[in-house]
């Protein structure tokens, strides 16, 4: 499991990537932005894993024991809400968007070349 | 006391913002303007006393008293040095004058205020960060104000796929920086910059180089590098000026400062035995950027998006400043990111006077309506000398600094960038004013993007010019030509660049807060040549303009008419579609990336 | 300026290239599970101690490093304001007056039959009282203010999906709940400031720490993450309203 | 433990692909939830339950259901726009 991890990591780092390229539909392209940034928790949490380690909760278990890093658990709490928030932030747009063109595939929604 | 301001300038415009969404549907519009206003009067008082007292020593100041615990950072903190002291002051300074320019706005645009003061305490507080994953926390902010400013003008659908390419390709950089980050905790163990830059002393491997790449990435897609730079032209085009002010006038600057501030902070004592390779890269990027911004600049008819690419343009001649990662150029970098704040955000500000008197922003439809205007032409005169480094501006010191510092490194040939940048982007615009404001020459060609034009934001589009736009122009176009006669400029910005590249001195301030005598640093001789070749910028640079505007009867009528059109295929780049912009990202991280690992071996 | 297949096809080799670096990089990395950082291990040895909080991940978040926190609350209170911007109401726009859909017809949206309505009116006093447990206990079990104003502000969905549109709606729309949202974001920063009252740095837990274990205890953190926890509920519910204001205009429910 | 974690590594594995093919977006939006819920359990088996309980509540409930109320606001628009056109 020593680098399985980071490879899933990767993975799903270059899928969010590839969806974003690909997609021919604004709200597909939002989705494949959620999953570009579930790649950066999959990271995180191999970081800040340790094998024989409990959760960093010490409600009912002694303070010695050895636990996962609380630090990393901190940062992917503040990841999630930025990506729910910045999520609903696009999201609103495209609807907006498609409210005043008529059409959610960004082909057609080019007005703005050159 | 000094050290309980510095948390000010980040909480009390955070306060003032929920102030303000509080009670915004009980009182009149005016107060919602007035608390907006003395907020940022407020910032720019606060962090212009931060700046004076760092003179000496910075400041470091530890939140919720978490002191360090030996070699080890508990808390986080905010480090006030020369450099990013006066940033932060260049950044409440520009959001006053927005601010004083937002009064002309439409009531509708009634969720400005709290959207303006979160944007200034991001920047203040991106700048002052001192922890690694705070840093990346103001940059979201200040993205995530940044795409809410954008949805003020909701009337056309330009814009608004606009503001979702402006957002959408920013999310990516973020989460490039946040698996940088992720890399970096990784091998340090540490997420104070300090404590990091204590720690990464080995010479760097391929962890180390990878997250340097991708932080910087993430963080020069804020900097509007090529190939990451396709978002900006469409973000200016959606905001309102006075949130352009702030785009162009420092937004895209922090995105190199951030460049400079991981590599100093952080990187330098791994990274320094790879300098020739690392300058070479960064300094390639920034020169093709300044190209690739001025030809697109010049090939330009929509007001707002000419600006855009010239930010661009100048964005590139910083990355080449901080690319040369020597503490020389540092100074020059600070005179010429202030020098360009001031002088972008008082073009903006008088394109947001074209736009409130002449109802357009496009230069076809301009042509000839601005004879009415006798300030304004002298706005965008002065405007355009300021961009063209011509002498008595702040550029033009910052300029011939930078060039002085490159010298050494064989870099010589960057005053001809320089001299390109300055010449394009001083052209355009005066092309422009020749254009709108004399009526000179035929009108000029109209494009896809010059026909997307701008609904009205201000309010009454009355006969004269309101005071509360055109001061704030005059003022910003004049601070950078009078803060050229403070006599000790160039030493005050030369010393406040090597402190921020001096690395043992900053670790020993923020982790142990000894206050370390300044190491001594020879100032670079000073070479003559920069004034003569500014002047020959500007006189080109008029030239230059005057040939386009006049080309039916110049012989060269061919060579201009496709340089005004622009190259095609920089032209096609710019698509509009999300799905490009995030194509040339990829592309853009792997042949650097390519480049990084030939570096290696 | 590439059609859509080109623009895949070019994506592949960009896609092999940055995977060979994510590779080169991720191969440096220690095996999941034998990383050790030292940040991590002091936090998990003194946090229980200097802050009587026993969940560290809630001390860390709102204490140690609370002004990322204080971040990140504001980042959600611009996204609202932004959304809200979006939805506005557009003077005059032909598009979003409610005369524009007087005369088309809105087929009748499926009634919640009788089940799904007491189920979900039954629901959601539990989930008012759940997330309230939630965001008040943060500093001793797994949750805290977001995760606990997140189930709120569920709860307040589940009010409309029980059928029960007007009440949603009155509940919502209320101006208090745009206060509440800005008391929130604001009380989180005020509660940092109230630091200077006793003259130590911003974001100071100068608040007694209490008995670890119990309710009330580990000082300023239950307070910031009450207030954290009002923000979400007013910024989540703000949220589901815009989205929904067009979806129940069409209704009929106006 | 190890091959609960890694038979989770290799669902996350499967899913991402899978949401990010599904083009229409209506079955995205169900299969984004399914992933959200996949990841609160990824959280949850590797000790990080305030992690969990977050990505539940935000990534698995209120991401899809804005996703949704967004789709739904769209086909209004459509349905509306198409009644004009006839």
């Amino acid at each position: 499991m020593g680098h399985f991890m980071y490879g899933v990591a990767a993975w799903v780092f270059l899928w969010g990537l590839y969806g974003i390229v690909s997609s021919r539909n604004l709200v597909h392209q939002c989705v494949s932005l959620a999953i570009l940034q579930t790649s950066t928790y999959v990271l995180l949490l191999g970081i800040g894993y340790r094998t024989g380690g409990t959760a960093p909760v010490f409600a009912d278990i002694p303070v010695g024991t050895l636990v996962v890093d609380p630090i990393v658990q901190s940062l992917m709490l503040t990841d999630v809400v930025v990506e729910v928030t910045v999520l609903a932030l696009l999201i609103a747009m495209v609807v907006k968007a498609n409210e005043l063109a008529g059409t959610v595939d960004p082909e057609e929604l080019r007005v703005l070349t050159g | 006391m000094i050290r309980a301001l510095v948390p000010l300038p980040v909480v009390v415009p955070m306060i003032a913002a929920a102030l303000v969404s509080a009670i915004r549907p009980f009182v009149p519009r005016w107060t919602a303007a007035a608390l907006f206003t003395l907020g940022a009067a407020f910032n720019v008082w606060c962090t212009a006393m931060l700046f004076a007292a760092t003179t000496h020593a910075p400041l470091v100041y530890w939140f919720g008293n978490w002191w360090p615990r030996g070699i080890l950072a508990v808390g986080e903190c905010f480090v006030i040095a020369p450099l990013p002291a006066l940033v932060a002051l260049l950044v409440s300074t520009l959001t006053l004058f927005a601010s004083i320019q937002s009064w002309q706005l439409k009531p509708a645009a009634s969720h400005l205020e709290p959207l303006m003061l979160l944007f200034m305490a991001a920047m203040c507080g991106f700048v002052y960060a001192g922890d690694l994953f705070n840093l990346f926390v103001w940059f979201e902010l200040m993205s995530a104000s940044a795409f809410a400013l954008c949805g003020l003008k909701t009337a056309e659908p330009a814009p608004l796929q606009g503001a979702f390419n402006f957002g959408l390709t920013n999310s990516v950089g973020a989460f490039f920086i946040i698996t940088g980050l992720a890399l970096v905790y990784a091998r340090t163990g540490a997420l104070n910059m300090a404590q990091i830059g204590a720690t990464l002393t080995a010479k760097a491997d391929s962890l180390v180089l990878v997250s340097f790449l991708l932080m910087t990435v993430g963080y020069m897609v804020k900097g509007a590098i090529v190939p990451f730079h396709l978002w900006l032209a469409d973000a200016h085009a959606v905001a309102p000026t006075p949130v352009c002010v702030l785009f162009s006038g420092v937004m895209v600057e922090l995105g190199i400062y951030a460049v400079a501030r991981l590599y100093w902070a952080m990187f330098e004592g791994s990274l320094a035995t790879y300098g020739d390779g690392l300058r070479a890269i960064y300094v390639s990027l920034g020169t093709v950027t300044a190209i690739v911004g001025g030809l697109m600049c010049f090939a330009e008819h929509h007001l707002k998006r000419l600006l855009a690419y010239s930010t661009i343009c100048h964005a590139g001649l910083m990355l080449i400043a901080v690319g040369l990662f020597d503490s020389a150029a540092l100074g020059g970098f600070l005179l010429y990111v202030v020098g360009h704040g001031l002088v972008k955000g008082g073009l903006f500000a008088s394109a947001g006077i074209v736009l409130h008197r002449l109802q357009f922003v496009g230069e076809p439809k301009l042509h000839g309506r601005g004879r009415g205007l006798v300030w304004t032409p002298v706005l965008f005169m002065a405007g355009a000398a300021g961009l063209a480094a011509v002498p008595g501006f702040l550029l033009e010191t910052g300029e011939s600094m930078m060039i002085r510092a490159a010298t050494p490194f064989h870099f010589g040939w960057i005053r001809w960038i320089f001299f390109f940048g300055s010449v394009s982007t001083g052209a355009a615009i005066l092309r422009f004013s020749f254009r709108t404001f004399f009526g000179w020459g035929a009108p000029s060609p109209a494009d896809a993007a010059s026909r997307v034009d701008e609904k009205q934001e201000t309010v009454e589009e009355g006969r004269k010019v309101p005071a509360c736009m055109f001061v704030p122009a005059a003022l910003m176009i004049g601070l950078a030509a009078m803060l050229t006669f403070i006599p000790s400029l160039s030493e005050v910005a030369d010393s406040a660049g090597h402190r921020f590249a001096d690395r043992p001195a900053y670790i020993a301030t923020v982790m142990h807060g000894a206050a370390l005598e300044m190491s001594q640093f020879q100032a670079l001789p000073s070479q003559g040549g920069g004034t003569i070749r500014s002047t020959l910028a500007g006189a080109a640079a008029v030239l230059l303009a005057l040939a386009t505007v006049w080309r039916r009867q110049s012989h060269l009528s061919g060579v201009l008419e496709h340089l005004e059109c622009g190259v095609p295929v920089l032209r096609h780049w710019q698509s509009g579609h999300a799905g490009d912009y995030v194509l040339w990202l990829t592309v853009g991280t792997t042949v650097i990336g390519g480049c990084f690992v030939l570096l290696l071996h | 300026m590439i059609r859509a297949w080109l623009r895949s096809w070019l994506f592949l080799p960009a896609a092999i290239g940055m995977a060979g670096l994510l590779w080169w990089a991720y191969r440096a990395l220690p095996q999941v599970g034998d990383s050790r950082s030292l940040y991590g291990d002091y936090i998990a040895t003194n946090a229980v101690g200097e802050r009587h909080a026993t969940d560290t991940v809630n001390a860390v978040t709102y204490d140690y490093r609370g002004i990322d926190t204080l971040g990140e609350e504001f980042i959600l209170f611009a996204s609202v304001i932004g959304v809200l911007l979006l939805f506005r109401r557009q003077p005059g726009h032909p598009a979003d007056t409610s005369e524009a859909h007087e005369d088309e017809q809105i087929e009748e949206t499926i009634p919640p039959t009788d089940t799904i309505r007491v189920t979900m009116q039954g629901m959601v006093a539990v989930m008012v009282v759940f997330g309230m447990y939630i965001a008040s206990h943060g500093q001793l079990t797994p949750g805290g203010g977001f995760q606990g104003g997140v189930i709120l502000a569920t709860a307040a969905l589940v009010v409309y999906l029980g059928g029960r549109v007007d009440t949603f709606k009155r509940a919502v729309s209320h101006p208090l709940t745009e206060i509440a949202e800005a008391l929130g974001a604001g009380g989180y920063a005020l509660i940092g400031a109230s630091a200077f009252i006793v003259g130590a740095a911003f974001l100071t837990n100068w608040l007694p720490l209490g008995q670890t274990g119990q309710l009330i205890s580990s000082g300023t953190i239950l307070l910031i993450s009450l207030a954290v926890g009002l923000e979400v509920t007013g910024g989540f519910a703000l949220l589901m309203h815009a989205y929904l204001e067009e979806v129940i205009k069409q209704e009929g429910g106006e | 433990m190890q091959t609960l974690a890694f038979t989770i590594l290799v669902f996350v594995a499967i899913a991402a692909p899978g949401v990010v093919l599904t083009r229409e977006p209506l079955k995205q939006c169900i299969a984004l939830s399914f992933y959200g819920l996949l990841f609160a359990v990824l959280f949850f088996v590797f000790h990080a339950p305030d992690v969990a309980l977050s990505q539940m509540t935000a990534g698995a409930v209120i991401l899809p259901a804005i996703l949704l109320l967004a789709l739904v606001r769209m086909q209004h628009r459509d349905r509306s726009r198409k009644v004009e056109r006839q």
